[in-house]
């Protein structure tokens, strides 16, 4: 289900700018240099975790290959008060929201943390794994802001398996009965895990928010320059009181679904290579070259920098402690029950023998 | 000093802890016009408005997973589930995201979420209307589990329900709405995490909380005129934190304990108590602790819910079983 | 929300029938009669219901009235072969489905059983409260049928209110993306309890179905004729093989949503006014004079039909036995566990205490 | 004989039953092309098709309702929960109808259905993919629970499971699914609700199912080595029902007994098994019966899992402080 008829397009396929009656983009020229460079990074951050996961440094990872423009172009969209509501594999969301952060994120698939960090520092709710549950956070955070009168919309991101969670229409219909600012972003990269499209929906995406009662779009996730505007718009949109939108971002996930994961075994090489062709960086970089914007320079500091930050990721990764064993019960509770207390206290008592015999 | 109904004093908490922090809001379904199928929300949208008292539309996840934003935003939300068999739909987001998110924090994102939710049996209803899920919630780590025997109690928790930090699935014993108390609200009763002594005794403890604990004290009552012998009756209170001290000081003073719940007997509270109560007082303990509750079946029709929950006969009749172990 | 104008309508407010260029009604004159025989039958089971609860009989009702065409109707145009998941107020489709088997419902709301029928002997899931929840049954069942190869449809049965639980709308997308036989009728009778549709939803029901890929009808659920016609089309069109339907019938509640409830303390007696100058039964009956299909006769057999069927089922129920002991455990499992033996030997040892005693 | 690894022999269980009985159904996500993630149902869809095999859309609540449909239809589904952490969505249909539907048709529609659920920590995961949720079913009547923790009690319990008409939650230690053992398919074991004593001991009862089993008979064996006593280790194989006659027997042998279990320790497996060998053993018991359990703490990080989960060490210092008492 691709319904390129359908899609917001800015970018064709070769990187020619095309006109669109409804979106445009407004990013400066250094604006446009930025946005290939946060792209590069992304894409050499997420290959930094495919590698240390290949050498135990981390327990798993998700790659997020192919899927940077959706992600890059919806997060340049979005304001520093505005929130988001990560799923697990947003990890170029939170570069261009977070920066260096997102080690954060490679310290959770090392298996040292749960996410850890605090959603209130860069307005970005923790990584969550259980399909569609977010959503739900996200439209809540949404309403209580609505409530307060604060200028800001929330940007809900999950995937096309994650709209057959009965937690994912709930949320569309909060949103909607609220009217709450909320960009649904849906990442349609055709599977969840092993499952198709055509098993998992029998209607495009964006169509599901009109049964709601709020508008849908679907736009052509490989192209970057479209997410943002898409997004921009839907922001600005429930910034100003208009209520919710429910973007579809089609795109494709290039890598496996996790490193644990072997997609040869249900898709063919040559839907791959179809989608590979679309990749999106060489779009883009096509634009700029049409555009005059692109240099050797530009490309040498883009790669400069994509070659330290995966330095600074190896080496953070590679140097990252274990967690005390305290991390066990510190932070479950704000004040811990007496029962948890001394069972504490025993444990404690049983490692004691250890410490005493090293 | 004025009589006083559970179902009063849980309004007049919520009231007075939406004047008192204008963060707390109420949402759920019914909880607004209509002030709740129990009237425990009476009122309060007519004065405190419609976003502080929010209807909801029918979906009990989302009901959780919107408390939960609007937690993170920095409200204190107190949702309510209509029924105790009407929260199921929501366990998930309490699992999930509800008992963790601080932790998952790192200690950071604080949970001030509270659960209202009406339970157990004894009103005649139809199914999914009298059950007693608080095992599923004890046994989730996160969690504080609190659950008043009398409009005192109701008050008091309550309002420290919302004071706290930690998210709180607040049990309310619906069969006791309409009993009355002589209390002057507000009231301040011991804090969460502390059972009391309602009736001291010599010969055996009965432990009870929520809807038994009046079943547990007219048995303590009959125990006495029928020269059965000295129960001692604790309402736990709160289930989590479990407060392990007083029942282990009672039991090792006592030497035999019965728990008494609604719920099934299968990993219901009674088998936490008796294991806890036993590995601490196992040199003072003259009989074990037994356990007299609800069938391991499904809540059965109205007609037949009188057999299957414990009343004050077959609490004396375990009682006599333990004093003659 | 009432979007008259989107409505399949039949018979005009007045009982004349209308020309739709979709929709037509195949019922012979004895036909039509019987349906009015049926509408005067369930409205008085209804009052039944009321009355004994009143009088203590009833733990409990939850009245259909008002909703009489929209469930008379709907249950006409299934057949025998075809499967009925009904919700907790559908005492009209159990009646025109089974007849007096409506006797079940009654034993429920006495508190006697939990439903305690066989779903196989009418086609007929239990009663289910759980809000949404049975609509997946509806789903499983139709998909297994049409593994079968079987000729039916299956028609679940629900609320506006069920429309916001997230089981009704993974039922949707189970539904559609199987293509399974499955007419989804929803009763909106504009409350659910003190809840009206504003704030339970940003648009009208039947639209929710297109965003799931499959059609949806709105028609007014206070017109039988009307009813009837898209309900069969729905259901002929699932037999065929060709997917779900989801039917929005307009009507309301006319009574309160049970017995516990006060009405008056959300709902305003002018709203109620303009919908009992709606209610389905007297429009019916004017049609039927209007096309020369009523008579005193008719009359006084349909109202006798409905003393007897009332006073069976008075004395069905004042005559119902409390359900014996065993019912508590004879019926959990096939094969019980050994610690629900052990504790039923000892709950009946406690038990013949008062045996003895007495 | 041949080595069988425990994802083989449930792969080949399902695939014996499939062809025994062409109404068994298997359906979940991704259990079709991929064979699912543990590869438990691998080449099935290939050769029983993909309505026998069915890849569902991603919602787990709609994967347990449409199986109840699909019983009712006359089918015996097989859903399976990808991991105990997404198994909480389905709570709702589990509890309000699953475990119900049986007894409120008055015993005439039987509920056929094995919810297959990998469960349990100890392979580095992410979270929510090791949790223990047995409380969660065993506290529901109306449910069985089985759980294996052995190639041949894999294959037998799942087909057994299958044959049943009431509906089981088969619960599979995922950190098991690879380990070995000597075993001819297909094999019968014992049926369900007998426990098993794995290994006969005088001093002290361990009492483990699934993934602990492994951790007791290595702290058994360790035991023995160094002198500490002669270990007993019974294997439940299901919780539900619970054979506690075995257990007390037992129990009243060695007078010392000590549950292990990866989940929380309050209201765990561990509590029940305490109240009620306690009570039928009370006068056999020379120590309380000790809990060598998770912590009651969130699934931690897979960095400080091995902390949380109960090891060899942590067994043999719960079974010291029971032979000290
Ligand atoms: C509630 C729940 N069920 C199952 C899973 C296991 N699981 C992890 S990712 C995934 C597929 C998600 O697909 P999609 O929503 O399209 O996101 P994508 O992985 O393609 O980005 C599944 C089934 C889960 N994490 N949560
Ligand atoms: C899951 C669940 N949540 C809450 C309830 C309590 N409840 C019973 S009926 C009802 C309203 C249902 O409204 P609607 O779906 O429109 O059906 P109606 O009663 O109007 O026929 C509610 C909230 C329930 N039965 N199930
Ligand atoms: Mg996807
Ligand atoms: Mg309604």
């Amino acid at each position: 289900m691709d319904h390129s008829d359908e899609q917001v397009r800015l970018l064709a396929e070769d990187g020619a700018l095309l006109e669109h009656d409804t979106y445009e983009v407004d990013l400066s020229e250094d604006g446009l240099r930025d946005l290939y460079r946060q792209l590069v990074v992304v894409r050499r951050i997420d290959v930094e975790g495919n590698n240390l996961q290949r050498q135990g440094q981390l327990g798993i990872w998700a790659p997020c290959l192919g899927q940077e423009a959706a992600q890059v172009g919806s997060a340049r969209a979005l304001g520093p008060e505005d929130w988001v509501f990560p799923s697990y594999r947003e990890h170029g969301v939170i570069y261009v929201r977070a920066g260096m952060e997102v080690l954060r994120v490679l310290a959770l698939f090392r298996g040292a943390s749960l996410s850890g960090w605090d959603p209130q520092e860069h307005h970005l709710g923790l990584y969550s794994i259980p399909i569609g549950t977010h959503a739900l956070h996200a439209v809540g955070y949404a309403i209580g802001a609505k409530w307060d009168g604060a200028e800001l919309c929330v940007a809900a991101y999950f995937g096309d398996g994650a709209t057959s969670e009965g937690d994912t229409n709930e949320a569309f219909n909060f949103a909607a009965v609220n009217a709450a600012p909320v960009v649904f972003f849906c990442q349609n990269n055709q599977w969840a895990i092993s499952v198709p499209l055509s098993k998992q929906m029998a209607a495009p995406v964006y169509k599901r928010a009109f049964g709601f009662g709020f508008p849908g779009v679907q736009v052509d996730g490989n192209d970057v320059l479209a997410v943002y505007a898409v997004t921009k718009a839907a922001a600005d949109r429930a910034r100003d009181g208009g209520g919710p939108t429910l973007i579809e971002a089609i795109t494709y996930r290039l890598g496996a679904h996790t490193t644990t994961d072997d997609p040869t075994r249900y898709r063919t090489v040559d839907e791959l290579d179809t989608w590979k062709a679309r990749e999106p960086i060489g779009r883009y970089r096509a634009f700029l070259e049409k555009a005059g914007l692109f240099s050797e320079e530009l490309e040498r500091d883009v790669q400069a920098e994509a070659d330290r930050v995966a330095a600074e990721v190896r080496a953070a990764v590679e140097h990252l402690p274990d967690p005390p064993l305290s991390d066990l019960v510190d932070h479950v509770y704000a004040d811990p029950p007496a029962t948890l207390r001394s069972q504490w206290r025993r444990f404690e008592e049983f490692e004691a023998q250890f410490a005493s015999e090293a | 000093m004025a009589q006083i109904t559970m179902a009063k004093a849980l309004n007049t908490a919520l009231r007075d802890a939406m004047e008192a922090d204008d963060r707390v809001v109420l949402l759920g379904e019914d909880v607004g016009t209509l002030g709740g199928v129990f009237r425990i929300t009476d009122g309060l949208q007519k004065d405190f408005g419609e976003h502080r008292v929010m209807d909801t539309p029918l979906a009990e996840s989302g009901i959780m997973g919107v408390s939960i934003g609007l937690a993170l935003r920095g409200y204190r939300p107190v949702p309510e589930m209509q029924f105790d068999g009407f929260s199921y739909p929501a366990l998930d987001q309490v699992i999930s995201h509800l008992a963790k998110y601080r932790n998952r924090s790192k200690g950071a994102q604080a949970m001030p979420v509270v659960c209202r939710i009406p339970y157990g049996g004894g009103i005649g209803a139809v199914e999914h209307h009298s059950e007693s899920p608080e095992t599923l919630y004890c046994h989730t780590a996160g969690l504080k589990v609190v659950t008043p025997s009398s409009a005192a109690d109701a008050y008091s928790l309550l309002r420290q329900s919302i004071q706290d930090d930690d998210p709180v699935i607040f049990l309310e014993p619906k069969r006791r709405y309409w009993a009355k108390q002589e209390v002057d609200l507000p009231v301040a009763t011991e804090p969460i995490g502390t059972a009391k002594v309602l009736r001291p005794g010599d010969d055996l403890t009965l432990v009870a909380y929520g809807p038994m604990v009046k079943v547990a004290l007219d048995a303590a009552d009959a125990a006495q005129e029928e020269g059965v012998g000295s129960l001692e009756v604790i309402d736990l209170r709160s289930l989590v934190p479990l407060d392990e001290e007083t029942l282990v000081a009672s039991a090792s003073r006592t030497g035999r304990m019965v728990v008494v719940h609604e719920a099934p007997e299968f990993l219901g509270m009674g088998a936490e108590v008796a294991a806890r109560v036993t590995e601490a007082a196992f040199f003072h303990l003259e009989a074990p602790v037994l356990r007299c509750t609800g069938l391991d079946i499904p809540y059965p029709p109205a007609r037949l819910e009188e057999a299957h929950l414990p009343g004050v006969d077959r609490v004396l009749w375990t009682v006599q079983r333990t004093l003659d172990f």
